[in-house]
């Protein structure tokens, strides 16, 4: 066990966590879903709307010159954080979906017949929806890598798909199903030799390790503040400035342009052309705030930590009779993905709610992978750094007499 | 027995218990009087939208009062539609149009009737509603 | 002045209201920009956060119910508020931008180069980029419904421009930059008879009296939760089942599709196929909440008061030699746009900074406005409900104090 | 007088001020000062971007100095822009390059530098240094 690393008093930071489920105490294995909220950034929200909630840019008032500032100190923060270039490569978006949408609909008048995208087998709906989306219009074609027996990303038939035809390779970090963190170091320099641009997911990593943007050199890059103890309706997209500025706007609205007038429009410079409208203002500030907080546990415990709740969850979870885990590679989240024999995942998931347990059962919106194992779904507990070994103690026991119950 | 009555029974037979895992018991066991449902009938026609676990209800018009066959993967969702069908079974269209479903409440099932997609009992009930329209049309 | 309205116990609630700027109580005159938010709806966000923070739909788990329960029952709340009559019918967004984005984007493939599209000449920048995104695809075109002198939407030109041409007409509700009402009525009725779609955009109509959609028989309408006492990053388009059907989503992502292959996807039904990804679950809640603070204190009373108000202000600003009020017509929400003479918007309001008073000043996103009178910008005061007659005093004898300091 | 000396002097004559109405007044009587620019440049090239009223700044490279003409339509931004040109005026592209903007925080007018759009100081700034860059490569 970690010894630097103190989740008592971090689970003091988490007022939910004193919640009661049917009577008994909520034991949350759903964070790959969304994050729980500290009171930190519960009280950022509620600081804002108290003290300086004005509408942002163009003000003249005292309100509006914090609330401006404030929104964007978030911006500095998420660059600070991801080791972004640029602040304003960052772009605030209401999630990951939303962000990915900007990047497929902005490629769509780019993209020809010829062109292809790649995406990966490992994805979840909002990765391939905008893409399908996409080629309606413009008749590019859509390719996926295919999984090895595994779950992990056959990389050589990757290769063998790319091509210089190749535009777009477009992926996960992190599969929210299995769990299973990707090679993208190599997906990207491999892409990137054959002028392929390359879009990340971190819906699923932001939260769980560091991620250095410049260093990865990656093209585009997206996650949620809902996963990484922020708010929800929030999330940014990264772009490197010239790809950006490149791409049509997904929107048109107040402060994305610089000149209206009805026959003409100038769209404004990066940042504002893809922040159309009145943004989420207090869930832009908070998201900085849960950045802050993320970072003052430091990611680097994070990650150990997770660690040793995974190397514990696996172990026991191993010892149950016709218990099996999907994805189970080295290199992985805290995220077990499982099923028992004979017993369908909804049940395990209606029964082990009545212990306070809170998993995820079903597809996790990633039917082609449930395809792939030939199953219909999955049992999913997802960890993070508020879980404990006790939790995971009383999950195994929980699932020993679900067990009993059901079979 | 009116469906009212039988919802009675029901309420009675569940105030036996004393805790959630007699209930759930029940229900699982209550899953294994569902009469067993053709495959053919299993198609994408009979499946029900919007519930977590597949869950598959087939009905015909006979003699005036509706029969339904149904089935689901998850035994628990299984154990509710034996419990629905009992009430509902066998009846005529203007019977099920002038029910309701406050007995699930009564149970203690009422998280099973929550609007969450992965709960489907209102989805169930729906479609029973669905076919009772449809058939007091004919 | 109505007596069955106690401002000073409504003013309790909001605990911004107690903020110093410069050392002088805030007058916030800005709420055309974003409204101030209660108590009662800050707590609501708190209560999401620290007592059912969960992903919504398809969770098997209690937490996940508790939030997609509250959240499906704000959907309820707005259905009810503006008398929808379906609840699928309200596709939560997140904002009037959005709304507004959602309805171009889902009409650019069904447009044709012979169609037209009516937009007013009072519109906000939201109203204008999206229509000339999309006709951008289609090559459909654009005709602009021309002011009156006095500022008020040219009628007769409206109706010599309308034909069988005309495929949807647009417009605000009420203006952002004159607080002028339209006689959406008449206009919705004169539409339909010519087969035309009406779309009303109503983020500065909703906060100030009450809306009965299906009365109004109006194709598609919005508004934003931040101009509503609600929270930032939200809003509501509502549709008529019928249209809402036949346009493609604005987004792909999870929710919004029934089935996923990599061959082919399947649209959810209504209202999910445009609620792509993770809502602002917290911001919809509370919007919820904020449209039951409102009917707490009652429309009627807000509009009765609010147009004291406006009276007042009418009559003490038009004390001030060389002020000049634009768009001073009879149907108005409590909004004064104006100017000094000789002096700068930006000067004017800087200087009712120090003073306080919260004002906007510029072109309110409506650069089209402000050519028609020849002008660069304005000042603008809009009141609301929470506004005082003896703020506006103040506001009175500042400005005077402004000029002096200016001329 | 160095760049630095001319912003500790601006910093002593707003040191007489005690409130913020003095603070504005002499910003208004700055504006006056002000050399006024030639309508021609006023021009769509040397609008500031950014700034809530319209600002313009134009540059010449003399003798290795940078001369600017600046105007605004407000007055308290013509005011500001004045006490900017008393300090980068007539300066070197290197002197320019080495200064920087804390002395706004000391005579109070913070407010000014703030990202906020609607206030133009930064963007000035901005411009100014850019010039600077433009003219230190020649
Ligand atoms: C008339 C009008 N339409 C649209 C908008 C845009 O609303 P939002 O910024 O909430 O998307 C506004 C906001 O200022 C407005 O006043
Ligand atoms: C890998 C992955 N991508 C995308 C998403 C969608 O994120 P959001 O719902 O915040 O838009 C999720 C969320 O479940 C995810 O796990």
């Amino acid at each position: 066990m970690n010894l630097s690393f103190d989740v008592d008093s971090i689970r003091q930071d988490f007022p939910i966590l004193s919640k009661k489920i049917h009577n008994k105490p909520l034991v949350y294995f759903d964070n790959a879903a969304t994050s729980q909220t500290p009171v930190c950034v519960i009280d950022c929200i509620k600081d804002y709307y108290e003290k300086y909630n004005s509408n942002i840019h163009r003000g003249v008032h005292s309100l509006s010159d914090e609330a401006t500032n404030a929104y964007e100190n978030a911006r500095n923060k998420i660059k600070d954080h991801f080791n972004i270039n640029e602040s304003k490569e960052v772009i605030f978006t209401s999630g990951t979906t939303h962000s990915i949408n900007i990047v497929s609909n902005g490629f769509s008048k780019i993209l020809k017949r010829e062109d292809e995208i790649i995406v990966s087998g490992l994805e979840h709906h909002s990765n391939i929806v905008p893409w399908q989306m996409m080629i309606k219009n413009n008749e590019a074609k859509l390719r996926v890598i295919p999984l090895k027996d595994n779950g992990e990303l056959d990389m050589d038939e990757f290769k063998n798909i790319l091509s210089n035809k190749t535009k777009i390779v477009f992926l996960n970090h992190v599969s929210n199903a299995l769990g299973i963190i990707n090679p993208i170091e190599e997906i990207i320099d491999i892409s990137h030799k054959n002028g392929a641009i390359v879009l990340i997911d971190g819906a699923q990593s932001a939260a769980h390790f560091k991620i250095d943007l410049q260093k990865l050199d990656v093209d585009f890059f997206t996650a949620s503040a809902h996963k990484l103890c922020g708010p929800t309706g929030v999330g940014f997209l990264y772009g490197k400035e010239e790809l950006l500025s490149r791409l049509d706007p997904l929107m048109g609205g107040g402060e994305m342009i610089s000149d209206v007038t009805f026959s003409k429009t100038t769209y404004a410079d990066l940042p504002s052309k893809f922040e159309a409208g009145t943004p989420n203002i207090s869930g832009v500030i908070a998201f900085g705030k849960a950045i802050d907080y993320l970072n003052e546990i430091g990611l680097d415990n994070i990650e150990q930590y997770e660690k040793s709740l995974l190397e514990y969850a696996n172990s026991k979870l191993k010892e149950i009779d016709g218990l099996k885990i999907y994805g189970d590679t080295k290199n992985k989240t805290s995220l077990i993905s499982f099923n028992i024999d004979g017993i369908h995942s909804y049940d395990i998931g209606s029964i082990l709610d009545k212990f306070g347990i809170a998993v995820r059962t079903g597809q996790h919106c990633a039917q082609p992978i449930m395809d792939h194992f030939g199953i219909d779904g999955t049992v999913r507990a997802s960890f993070s750094f508020i879980n404990t070994i006790e939790e995971i103690d009383h999950f195994y026991e929980s699932l020993i007499k679900v067990k009993s119950m059901l079979s | 027995m009116t469906i009212e009555n039988a919802q009675k029974d029901i309420i009675d037979n569940f105030l036996f218990f004393d805790d959630w895992t007699q209930k759930y018991e029940y229900i699982i066991e209550l899953s294994k009087d569902l009469e067993s449902m053709n495959k053919e009938l299993k198609s994408e026609d009979n499946l029900i939208k919007g519930c977590q676990s597949k869950v598959w209800l087939h009905a015909e018009l006979v003699d005036g009062k509706i029969n339904f066959l149904a089935d689901s993967e998850a035994i628990i969702t299984k154990g509710i539609i034996s419990i629905l069908l009992n009430i509902f079974n066998n009846r005529t269209p203007n019977e099920i149009l002038s029910s309701n479903m406050d007995f699930i409440e009564k149970i203690g099932l009422k998280e099973h009737l929550s609007p969450n997609r992965a709960n489907g009992l209102s989805s169930m009930y729906k479609q029973i509603k669905f076919y009772a329209i449809a058939f007091s049309k004919t």
